[in-house]
């Protein structure tokens, strides 16, 4: 199976042989790794490499992951062939600004309404999860063309909250 | 002694009260919201309640609802952690009119000194130094910026029912105070109920040092040392350390003795804090007084011995304090990190969900006060304290050693937390030189590093990559996670193969 | 300071060593063997080297194995922790051979000390009281049964080169000596792989104190104060405190400066412990010197703020002792519970097996030194001790209380432990008034209830059955556990319904 | 579904209505019960009755189950109907005492051999786990009828060890 990791801005083209553990086959970029991988529980794997003694957690992060080994970490996507296609389909978003929230919460309070001129870094609505209240601000300045959540809505990370166009 | 304690919190401060009252064996009841349900401060008290809904104003802030419980189980004390209805006079009130006792002050102490303005006005006649400021609320924006252009900018709003971190802001000039005032005033309505909001001249790179005070019903009081509560985040303590590192005997009697005038100020009794601003030359400025037990009061009690909170239920229940001032002798350094369900490299957004994996850390003075476990589901609707992670050493140097190596031990999966953000933290020389001030967190997050990586390297990222690709096809075909399966699916296939072929 | 250190154990002391030496920032290397694969101290060293089969022969006990990772990966120290290689002058000979410092003391030390008779011998010089008893090993049963009849009956019979309460045999009366001399023949030989016994008089219901020793290689040498130990079965340490209950400071004072002449004349250093036998009129007799670290170490660390696997790392690497003796300041009381994998209602028979789910104790004054984790399979090979569980409180009585606590909130699933047995040891009047010699818990034994309860309730004892029936049948029924999946398995079986149907 | 639990002599009937968490119900004895059952994590479980906060743990504990409820525990052996069969089926051994293993260990010595006579009490072999050697006795005096394992076999706790007649 291969994949294509997305680590900043650097792809790298992963072709992993086996993932029945505990050995691990994998041709990383052009380097092949064979890993004697133990999952501690999931999530948490141990393995030893030249002596060392390595525990890596994976934590999924949005459409990605962040795989720590002891204190370093990396950020990671991962695209299938799938969600490669569908990357590429994207349309050009450049002269729209969608506000999206970065954390799970409550809309509290919507402080501008379709239509409305903005400012960059203008606040739009403000959210409140655990006792926080954050106001979601415009990265560019432009007219409001939806606010697509009411007041008092639940709201997941990663959905959309407003459009600056 | 009491019959019953019934605690009114949740989360990790309502396991901390549980386990002091276990230590007593006194009986316990906790209470818990629908978003509370098979919380561990419900599992581990012996007895449990739902109070209704997930919303703090329906349950845990539902005067009515909890004393209804205290009385249906027979509770005769009531101890109610921190925040919530810790400094909520007229809950103290309607509680001790119930005929229970409020493990915590008089609610006239609590009144005087949740009130930012009459506390200064109690305290000014006792001698303690303060900031500059006023002592009254302020009304409109105009009013606001008239006063502050007599005291000066840069200056802070603050909630006069504030606490906490919450309800702070700094303002730098005056273009500023329209909005400061408008998100403070909500900020402080939400929070506390109350949006009055006053003025205080802003002291320039401050540490923030409080004093832990005890103070028993007879008129014995004595206070447990110091605690360093500079390092904070947007107003908010996140490490607190005792001793403070720039203490001396000296500057530690003297606070103590404006602490013990506070205290006499105020007619207190049970535990308290009292907080001081202290600058660059050591001059110390009273802030305010904390009518309940502290977050980080266990690094006094790593430090003087002393458990805070079993001395506050003694003390509430009428004993004399058995702790004379002679008697509190301070060893070693404590530190404690507050190990939060938030995203450091996303602005610190709070990050509930369920905790799929819990790894905690112990071992030679390590101490972790934890409100949660393994399969547990952070609600959305609280504060995001996970856990207090607490380390003791003969040195502060050795206690940021033992806490660097607790923390790399911590391992939290399924949610966010800011574990590796006191990694990092407890490597900066600044932190290690102790050279901080209450902006110093703040000042480093806009350079710290918050890339894709740390650092790693391109070996390590390469085995990084594979582990994790391993994972994502793991968890996509669900067959490789239980090995028998396909087996068993080969199997029965089989068996309907044959029977379709013998039919015939 | 070291580059690199090696640690030659495994389990809850390898865990113990790898975090004193991360909090000195000294990287780590563990050994493990084939059934130690994912063991906690392989995964949380820096380095980690498999060293062969699961028999300790093969392993924990090859010396030339663990020398040659030494080597390869670059360790200059090496620490034995206790048991295994711990007390074997040979190896600790060989290790200083190949360049690497021993963390421990000098082969003749080990040598001398490890030899009961031998130690006694030196010790005899230096003004040291001793048990009445042979010095040299016995021979034939015969010979035995001769020097017995001298000495008296009850007496003792022990492994030269035992210690930790393997190799020792109390023998009532002379028919008993020929079985008593085989198996502790026998166990000696596979323990310790030396079968020399000797004999010695049986002190009447005696108190087991031991004093902690630290030294270092310039001729400073201090103690740490006592260890009560005196609570046993079959004379295995199963529960030890700092202070002894029954110590005052003139006999503190006594067993110390006797503890500083045994010191003298082993001419020791690093860590050590001199054991003495106490009797009821608080008469004390040398029995033996542990030449490495102790199981019970912590409860020392606690009382005394002191670190000393940090110190034993620090005087190996040559440093003077900094601390000295008036330094030494004993505050408050701890108690150990030696967690095992065992089960106290079948005669204490090893639990070994899979850890279905753990939960560990934590909050004020607990410390859980432990060396497995959920889902770890702890083997069939080697101890079955699990964790080291520690409190701290200002007093004895309030450390039994704390101690309580922590074993309620201690939960451990798939095996079988000696949590419960503790947890009732700790109710015990005569353990509360520490009025206890080192037969009291096989005397308890007999006692103690062993029913299919312990006093529950009809109601109680109902839900649970009703508990166990919806466990066990959920157990029996995988679909109860998976909600989701005959949903799943219906949806697919319509489809195939309809597949068939459409079909023709 | 019925089961019979046993809890020393004492037999005590069980009719599970439902398994289904939250909610179960049985009748146990001539009572009826109605818990609302949170498992939180497998064989640990949470349940509030009467204001009461009770964590119960099962652990299955050789044939049966030890249950916890906080501090005190209740052991038992549940019966379906199929092992009730089995149980009633079982011949009378009265006059044979078979030595079984009560724990997992190694086999490191036999003490004697098929045909011995041997006195009540004494040791037949010994077995070793974790250090720890143990003397397997025969409770009753007779002849050693069947010695079930050599030396160096590893056995798990409920092997048979040895009969005695």
């Amino acid at each position: 199976m291969k994949y294509t990791a997305l680590v900043g801005t650097e792809k790298i083209e992963i072709d992993l042989h086996s993932a029945a553990l505990p050995t691990v086959r994998a041709r990383v970029g052009d380097r092949e790794y064979e890993l004697e991988l133990r999952e501690i529980e999931p999530g948490l794997f141990w393995f030893c490499v030249d002596g060392r003694s390595i525990e890596a957690t994976v934590l999924p992060n949005g459409e990605g992951y962040t795989v720590r080994l002891g204190t370093k970490y990396v950020r990671l996507e991962l695209l299938d062939r799938r969600s490669q296609l569908r990357r590429l389909g994207a349309g050009d978003t450049d002269k729209l600004a969608e506000i999206r929230a970065s954390m799970p919460g409550k809309v509290v309070k919507l402080l501008v309404v379709e239509g409305d001129e903005v400012k960059a870094g203008q606040g739009l609505l403000v959210i409140e999860a655990m006792k926080m209240q954050n106001e979601m601000r415009t990265p560019r300045a432009g007219t409001v063309q939806k606010v697509a959540v009411p007041e008092g809505m639940t709201v997941k990370a990663g959905d959309l909250l407003a459009v600056v166009n | 002694m009491f019959r019953k304690i019934l605690i009114a919190n949740r989360g990790e401060i309502a396991v901390r009260v549980i386990r002091a009252c276990r230590e007593l064996r006194i009986p316990t009841v906790a209470v818990y919201s629908e978003a509370d349900e098979g919380a561990l401060h419900a599992r581990m008290a012996d007895e449990a309640f739902g109070i209704g809904p997930a919303p703090s104003v329906e349950s845990y802030l539902a005067v009515e609802k909890i004393l209804d419980v205290a009385q249906r189980a027979g509770a005769d004390a009531i101890h109610p952690g921190y925040g919530f209805l810790a400094e909520n006079a007229g809950f103290a009130e309607a509680v001790e009119d119930a005929g229970i006792t409020f493990i915590g002050p008089s609610p006239a102490a609590i009144a005087l000194m949740g009130s930012k303005v009459e506390s200064r006005r109690a305290v000014s006649k006792y001698d303690v130094p303060m900031v500059p400021g006023t002592l009254d609320p302020i009304g409109s924006v105009a009013d606001a910026l008239e006063t502050a252009a007599g005291i000066g900018y840069p200056l802070m709003l603050k909630a006069s029912a504030g606490g906490g971190g919450k309800g702070l802001r700094f303002v730098a000039s005056a273009d500023q105070m329209e909005s400061a005032l408008r998100t403070t005033r909500a900020e402080a309505k939400a929070a506390f109920g109350d949006d009055a909001v006053y003025i205080e001249r802003f002291v320039e790179r401050p540490r923030h040092i409080e004093i832990q005070v005890l103070a028993d019903r007879h008129g014995n009081a004595i206070h447990l040392g110091e605690r360093e509560c500079t390092i904070q985040r947007r107003h908010q303590k996140v490490i607190e350390e005792c001793p403070s590192p720039i203490m001396n005997p000296e500057l530690r009697e003297k606070l103590g003795q404006a602490a013990m005038r506070v205290v006499e100020a105020a007619s207190y009794y049970n535990a308290g804090t009292v907080e001081f601003l202290v600058d660059q030359d050591l001059n110390f400025y009273f802030l305010e007084m904390n009518t309940r037990l502290q977050v980080e009061h266990a690094v006094t009690e790593a430090v003087t011995g002393i458990d805070l909170v079993r001395q506050q239920i003694e003390v509430a229940a009428g004993n004399e304090l058995k702790i004379r001032q002679q008697d509190v002798t301070m060893r070693g350094a404590a530190i404690e990190c507050r190990i939060y369900a938030e995203d450091p490299d996303n602005n610190f957004f709070p990050s509930p969900g369920r905790i799929s994996m819990l790894r905690t850390p112990s071992g030679p003075g390590i101490r972790d006060d934890s409100g949660v476990y393994a399969g547990w589901t952070v609600p959305l609707e609280y504060d995001p304290l996970l856990s207090k992670l607490i380390a003791w050493a003969p040195t502060r140097a050795d206690a940021i050693a033992r806490m660097s190596r607790a923390l790399d031990e911590y391992q939290i999966g399924g949610i966010k937390d800011n574990i590796a953000f006191f990694r990092q933290l407890l490597d900066h020389p600044a932190f290690i030189a102790a050279d901080f001030d209450t902006g110093f967190i703040d000042r480093w997050l806009g350079e710290r590093s918050k890339g894709v990586t740390n650092g790693m390297g391109e070996r390590d990222r390469d085995m990084a990559l594979l582990i994790a690709t391993v994972f994502h096809s793991r968890q996509n075909s669900p067959e490789a996670n239980h090995p028998a399966a396909p087996t068993a699916n080969a199997w029965k296939l089989a068996g309907r193969n044959e029977q379709l072929l013998r039919k015939p």
